[in-house]
């Protein structure tokens, strides 16, 4: 069956990258969830994970590094009907997007982040990411990462992220049901997923990956932000899953004057002159 | 090369007070609440039918230091800052050193001889006589109502703004402060019958239709006209005011309005809403300005349109967070690595701060670019009455399309505007890239095909961009020998000083678009013998770029950088 | 007894800001500390809070709204002796700086960094800060905040910061003592302080503050995360104290190869010209 | 105005092969290993005692695209980009399409037929036989052997850098490639033997003893002159390499290395070192650049010393981001909010970066103000041989005083510079304050005084630094007709266009430091009947600058930007 997402063709990645495999997870995680093509707009910064939207048939805004977040609440902003998702990399959105990520999870836009993480820079070849581990060695760090890593899971949670979850290349089908998951959500819903880089990425490989991580019970309850917490801590073989959700929180765009009233996007509306000469007319 | 920055040497000495007219300036400490005073005087005293123009001056704190507001009041419009100052009413010491060099020999001070001590000061009891009414506070009621019965204000209306002003804190502090400027009222008409205060001002019935706005509200109501739908930005001095006027439309008008964490964040979703088909507004001052940097990049490289409000504070760096420079210019025509277009506008005065801002969305969405509206502290906190702004003809003007399945976001077409579709409006998609992209949007790595024809699609673009330029102002004669230059704000202050001067043959050229320059810059500047360029800066950054692209030098720069703007004294000695 | 780090003199602060307690707490805490007076350097961003370096009789940088942060570590890599402490404002720290503040957490330079959390942007005259609670009406939020308030100790707790602690002008002695374990720790030490802005935020004042905290038990133990990660969430009466500590992260400054050896000050050291000859030996 | 962007039209049509000389051109997929062949390569060669260039051309990718490297061996010194290509190597059949242009009718092409197909295909088998020794990955070594054997070039040295090149892999990965290489230097023999590839270089054997350089290492190495200590970076290519140079050299020389969250940061932290007395350096690109505007205006508020290294790469945004350009001279011109002075340097070649990168130090320290060396992607990945660089002479100037108890940072002097002082050096304290200050360093609002005294300060400060200019180089006679102008990187193409050129009334203006510009230019410029002005960008922007302050308008504007440098083929065109 044809995958009307599929934009077929060569992509700028390596072989044997996890970004293909997250790419086909993305691609069945869509057509499984029948979204409109024309309704679905994807956003990135900039890095080889960035250049995913390029890949898909869909409108896209491929902007600056580290500047995914905000353009997409920009959107929702303009246009809440539109199905928002982002697609990027761990550098791009906990490194120099590390405030819009913060302050994007307060907001609580209703978007999907999906983060490729690969615990390194690919496309600046190789050196450490905010989600590199100690002792990570690279031309800059060349004694090795000394600075704490994030946890982006650990770090979403203490904001209160309304979804929280973490997949991996290695499990497709498990990683696809929570991508659609986090689509049907309503909210700011990260998706952190770990991924390979062979090119530069030597001691985080496929087969680390899958030696350090296993899934969440089937039992686990993620509605309580002290367990995920502790479970998001976990650092051995790190969990994989959904952490995290909180369904009591209100929605950046239908918060906005603009919204409160319908949908409606604001390229339909026209302005009314009769309201603006009201407005001046009190200025008197 | 240029002039030293104008600086005030001391205590005004000669002065011809026009009878026609009275300047008060009302200084105290911030808290002390002189704007609110301000507020409620200006008010009424248009209601009466004067004339009357406001602007104030501040520290950047919250409590304390010395503040203070300039009214004028006349027969004929008043649009500009003066140094003279006809009735001075400080509320504390601090006052009057502050404004010790604005102080003339005909200055009357009027104040509370227990918080002010000066040997020219009247006292008036503000304290006591607020005290009378159960409470020191009501003494700026007192000195409102002093300043009404000076200049006879009709009692009624001025009362009923006074009891709408208070009444939300209960009927017995309404009625108090009511009682307050009652008292100050008989004293304003005894000081006008002794003669302390002299002037002969002749009131106009029709005033009182007229609108009173100030800088940002002008910008705030053009934007909303040009269909400006949502305002992304992060609170900075003197851009905050253009964000709350338009956050207090907001419910009215159904518009978004988003602070967003920093000024990266704001650029960037405001390009995510023109995106989605927004038109949104940014409103900033330079160092919020000097974030959205690659922002504005961005905005070049993926051809959005975006509206700049760029209000100016002197620099560099935090500078003088609440104080008025035209130092941003550079700022703005440079900003960004890379060529793109853009184009900058620069309001002389609040109407056309209305029409241009109109117009900044309408051109934006048109050329798909970077529109900048120019202002500075010193423009959005003056206002004046004028006549009310007609909106007849005006539209926000829709230049989306509807995409089909073979929509191109980067079309090549002849003159390098690729029409503009936003998802979800047709069956096509939408690609937008800040790398170097092909027709589709998509990244490209062809040099000589597709990256050349893109950088020369953006200076078609550009070209397009220069042959429709708002032509530059000239008011005076049109055989002039003097030219003055200026650009933003000065305006009306040129202006004036030009009557003053009274010199038949000076004539002076206003900017409302300074980039692209208009193309009959160099002919109106070779007409001139002697050319003067006004500019509040350290520099001269409009004298550079009317040199980098007319040749012409000028100069003769009589530059400000103090953080103060010109006064109508100052550009009429520079230009006599 | 005079004060060495007293600066007497005006203020810009409004009267009864708690901004004077706070510089009240620290000036104790500075004195009491022994800290020789011309190693200490302070910095600040811009904003109310931000101008308390101005009236302590110390070398300070007082740089950009949100950047108090990279010239502190800037700071401690040119002179790990000097004691570096930072007082800002909530949105200053939280808004503008937030990357700053998630990365400098990772970092760990032996800094203290002294929050004045007043909820409000006051110098700019009452938006919402990042901390504005929910419903907080202001000029900008004029049907009241609707973005969830960032949860400072929260979030630095979930990025293992290694102090993180909550104080109050309303508590004067207590917080002095946390402030003087904070310049004591060695590594990043957060002290948020809540402060009433008796201009512009009417809701959290003083009686506020003192009716939603209390002090943690004597007995709390603030070695364990998940622990101090639960006590952090606490919001109808927030806990005060220090939350948590990890001495086991190592400090910034110590890493780099610069300071190896020795701590000496990179403006005491010479450039030795026949290293770079060897350098360029080397490219033969 | 501008001409339009260099396109290369079609193949190379007409070619003297000088016999001098032999240009050869590896191309592949990024991850065939063309780096490293060329690293290999140009160290055997330059150690045999050929002259040697070498520069890379590279898409923004790890894998897959085309990529190009160019090696120009010499009898003279070589040191510019060509069109013309001697000897292509081409890994697959994509790098033929990618370099159609540049393939003349004297192009010899190498290449395995399994791989590679066209008609002027010679097969060499390279993958057959590196399967030979066990493993097609060897055919880079073979393809190694090869070149040699047709340079002659020394086989025991050449094996020896390819022992140590791979014995980290293990001796029998060692070997083999060592045995493949042989095998490809037996054929490189015959071919040289058979003429299919003729030349006629002679060797010197004093080059051995010369160094090889990139424009990267260049810049890092003045900086450890220049007493750099530490360095503060975000990866951005091409301003990557210097931050990775100074990392690998960290650990001997006892540096701060830092990779900082992001480019406001990076700014910030630096300004920080600077202040505690550390001597920093930041390295950056375009856009990178974009983010640390404001923290560039903070630097001028507070007259901190900073040394910016900006590579520049094709915008707007993310453009082009492994291409070259010399887009972003007016970014660095005016980035920056309010007035304070700066010093722009723009290397020409390697050793002149090293130099000027070394007194970027001294001058930002003595000034107390930021300078920037401005490079770019061709700059900085472009190498060749050049006698040792001798550092006698050269020193870190310290500038940094001990303060006392009445120690104030902002001390008004007559040359508006204030002695540095730092925190925790002598009884003083150090206070620098974003916001406009007084002497102490402490936030003022007194406008007539201390505000116009500090702006007057940076100013004089300004007129100082304008007086210590680094003089433009002249190359070629003193009476010239036409004046070649340009900055930066073109350097050597121009130089040796004019060498091809053989025209004796040519003279070229090179500019190591182009802002403030040299007071002589004007007086340069005038001598000459013609001006050519040469940049890598859209628009002229060097050219806008020239007119701006000497009102000289280069017409004639050879401009490229496309993403290449110029070749030396295309500028003897321009000049001829
Ligand atoms: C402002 C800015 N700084 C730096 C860069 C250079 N840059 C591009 S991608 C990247 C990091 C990519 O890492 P990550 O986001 O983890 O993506 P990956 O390539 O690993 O998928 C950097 C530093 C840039 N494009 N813009
Ligand atoms: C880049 C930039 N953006 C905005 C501002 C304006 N600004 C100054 S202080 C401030 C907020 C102050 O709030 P906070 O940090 O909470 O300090 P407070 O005044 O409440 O103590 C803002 C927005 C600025 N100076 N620089
Ligand atoms: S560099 Fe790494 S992350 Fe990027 S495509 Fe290659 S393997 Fe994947
Ligand atoms: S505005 Fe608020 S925080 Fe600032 S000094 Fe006044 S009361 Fe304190
Ligand atoms: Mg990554
Ligand atoms: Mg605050």
């Amino acid at each position: 069956m044809d995958n009307i997402f599929d934009r077929k063709g060569e992509t700028a990645w390596c072989p044997g990258c996890g970004n293909f495999g997250i790419r086909n997870i993305v691609l069945n995680a869509l057509a499984e969830l029948n979204l409109k093509r024309e309704e679905v707009v994807y956003l990135s910064g900039i890095g080889q994970a960035a250049k995913a939207p390029q890949y898909y048939n869909v409108s896209y805004f491929n902007g600056l590094h580290g500047r995914s977040l905000p353009p997409a609440a920009g959107i929702k902003a303009a246009n809440p009907n539109l199905n928002v998702i982002i697609e990027s990399g761990d550098g791009d959105m906990y490194g120099e997007g590390g405030n819009h990520f913060i302050h994007a999870i307060r907001r609580n836009p209703n978007i999907t982040v999906i983060v490729h993480n690969n615990m390194v820079y690919g496309l600046t070849k190789g050196q450490a990411s905010p989600t590199s581990r100690i002792g990570f060695k690279t031309p800059i760090q060349v004694n090795g990462v000394s600075e704490t890593p994030i946890n982006p899971l650990a770090l979403a949670i203490s904001l209160d992220a309304s979804f929280v979850a973490r997949g991996t290349v290695g499990e497709p089908e498990k990683t696809k049901e929570i991508i659609k998951k986090a689509i049907n959500h309503k909210g700011f819903a990260l998706v952190d997923i770990f991924q390979a880089c062979v090119s530069f990425n030597k001691v985080n490989t496929h087969k680390w990956f899958k030696e350090h991580t296993y899934f969440l019970e089937d039992n686990y309850d993620p509605k309580d932000k002290n367990t995920a917490f502790k479970r998001a801590l976990e650092e051995d073989r790190m969990p994989l899953g959904i952490f995290y959700i909180n369904e009591n929180k209100t929605v950046f765009e239908d918060n906005l004057a603009a919204h409160r009233a319908g949908k409606e996007p604001l390229y339909k509306r026209t302005r009314d002159m009769a309201k603006i000469n009201e407005l001046l007319e009190a200025k008197k | 090369m240029a002039k030293r920055g104008l600086k005030q040497k001391s205590r005004v000495k000669k002065e011809t007070v026009p009878a026609n007219e009275l300047i008060i300036v009302l200084a105290g400490e911030a808290g002390q609440g002189i704007q609110s005073i301000e507020s409620i005087l200006v008010k009424a005293i248009k209601n009466d039918g004067f004339n009357v123009f406001a602007t104030k001056e501040y520290m950047s704190r919250v409590r304390g230091g010395v503040n203070s507001t300039e009214i004028r009041i006349s027969s004929a419009r008043v649009r500009s800052h003066t140094d003279r100052i006809d009735l001075l009413i400080p509320l504390n010491d601090e006052s009057i050193v502050h404004l010790t060099k604005r102080i003339g020999p005909a200055t009357v001070i009027i104040g509370d001889s227990t918080q002010v001590h000066d040997n020219k000061l009247m006292n008036i009891p503000f304290q006591r006589i607020a005290s009378e009414f159960g409470n020191p506070i009501y003494s700026n009621s007192v000195a409102i109502g002093t300043i009404c019965g000076i200049l006879a204000v009709s009692e009624e209306k001025l009362y009923a703004d006074i009891r709408a002003k208070f009444i939300s804190k209960g009927e017995e502090v309404a009625s108090k402060n009511i009682d307050a400027a009652k008292s100050g009222y008989a004293i304003g008409r005894e000081l006008y019958k002794n003669k302390i205060i002299k002037f002969g001002i002749t009131k106009d019935p029709s005033i009182k239709d007229e609108i009173l706005l100030n800088g940002s509200e002008a910008v705030a109501l053009g934007a909303l006209a040009g269909g400006c739908d949502s305002v992304f930005a992060y609170p900075m001095t003197p851009g905050t005011g253009v964000f709350t006027a338009l956050a207090g439309y907001s419910d009215k008008m159904g518009l978004v309005v988003e602070q967003v964490e920093d000024e990266i964040g704001v650029m960037n979703m405001a390009l995510g809403a023109w995106y989605a088909g927004g038109r949104a507004l940014v409103s900033t001052s330079g160092g919020g300005f000097a974030l959205m940097t690659e922002g504005l990049s961005l905005a070049g490289a993926i051809e959005s349109p975006i509206v700049v409000h760029l209000a100016q504070r002197p620099g560099p760096a935090t500078g003088l967070p609440t104080r008025t420079e035209q130092g941003d210019l550079n700022l703005a025509l440079y900003a960004g690595h890379g060529f793109f277009p853009r184009i900058i506008l620069s309001p002389g005065d609040v109407k056309e701060a209305f029409f241009l801002t109109q117009k900044a969305f309408n051109l934006a969405d048109k050329y798909q670019v970077p529109v900048f509206i120019m202002t500075d502290q010193y423009f959005t906190d003056s206002y004046y009455n004028l006549p009310q702004i007609k909106t007849d003809g005006l539209a926000a003007e829709k230049y989306i399309i509807e995409t089909n399945e073979t929509y191109k976001r980067y079309a090549l077409t002849k003159d390098g505007i690729s029409p503009r579709g936003v998802p979800g409006f047709g069956t096509g998609t939408v690609c937008v890239d800040s790398d170097e992209h092909d027709e589709e949007g998509r990244i490209t790595e062809d040099l000589d095909g597709v990256r050349l024809a893109m950088a020369d699609k953006r200076m078609k673009k550009f070209n397009l961009v220069k042959k429709d330029v708002i032509k530059p102002v000239l008011t005076g004669p049109g055989k002039y020998k003097t030219l003055i230059v200026s650009w933003g704000s000065n305006y009306n202050t040129v202006i004036e000083a030009m009557k003053i001067s009274g010199k038949k043959d000076i004539a002076f050229l206003h900017f409302p678009q300074v980039y692209p320059l208009p193309k009959e810059t160099a002919a109106y500047l070779k007409k001139a013998k002697k050319l003067i360029l006004i500019e509040n800066n350290q520099t001269g950054q409009f004298g550079d770029l009317i040199k980098l692209e007319t040749g012409i030098d000028i100069k003769n720069r009589v530059l400000k950088y103090n953080g103060m703007p010109f006064s109508v004294e100052e550009i009429t000695k520079a230009i006599s």
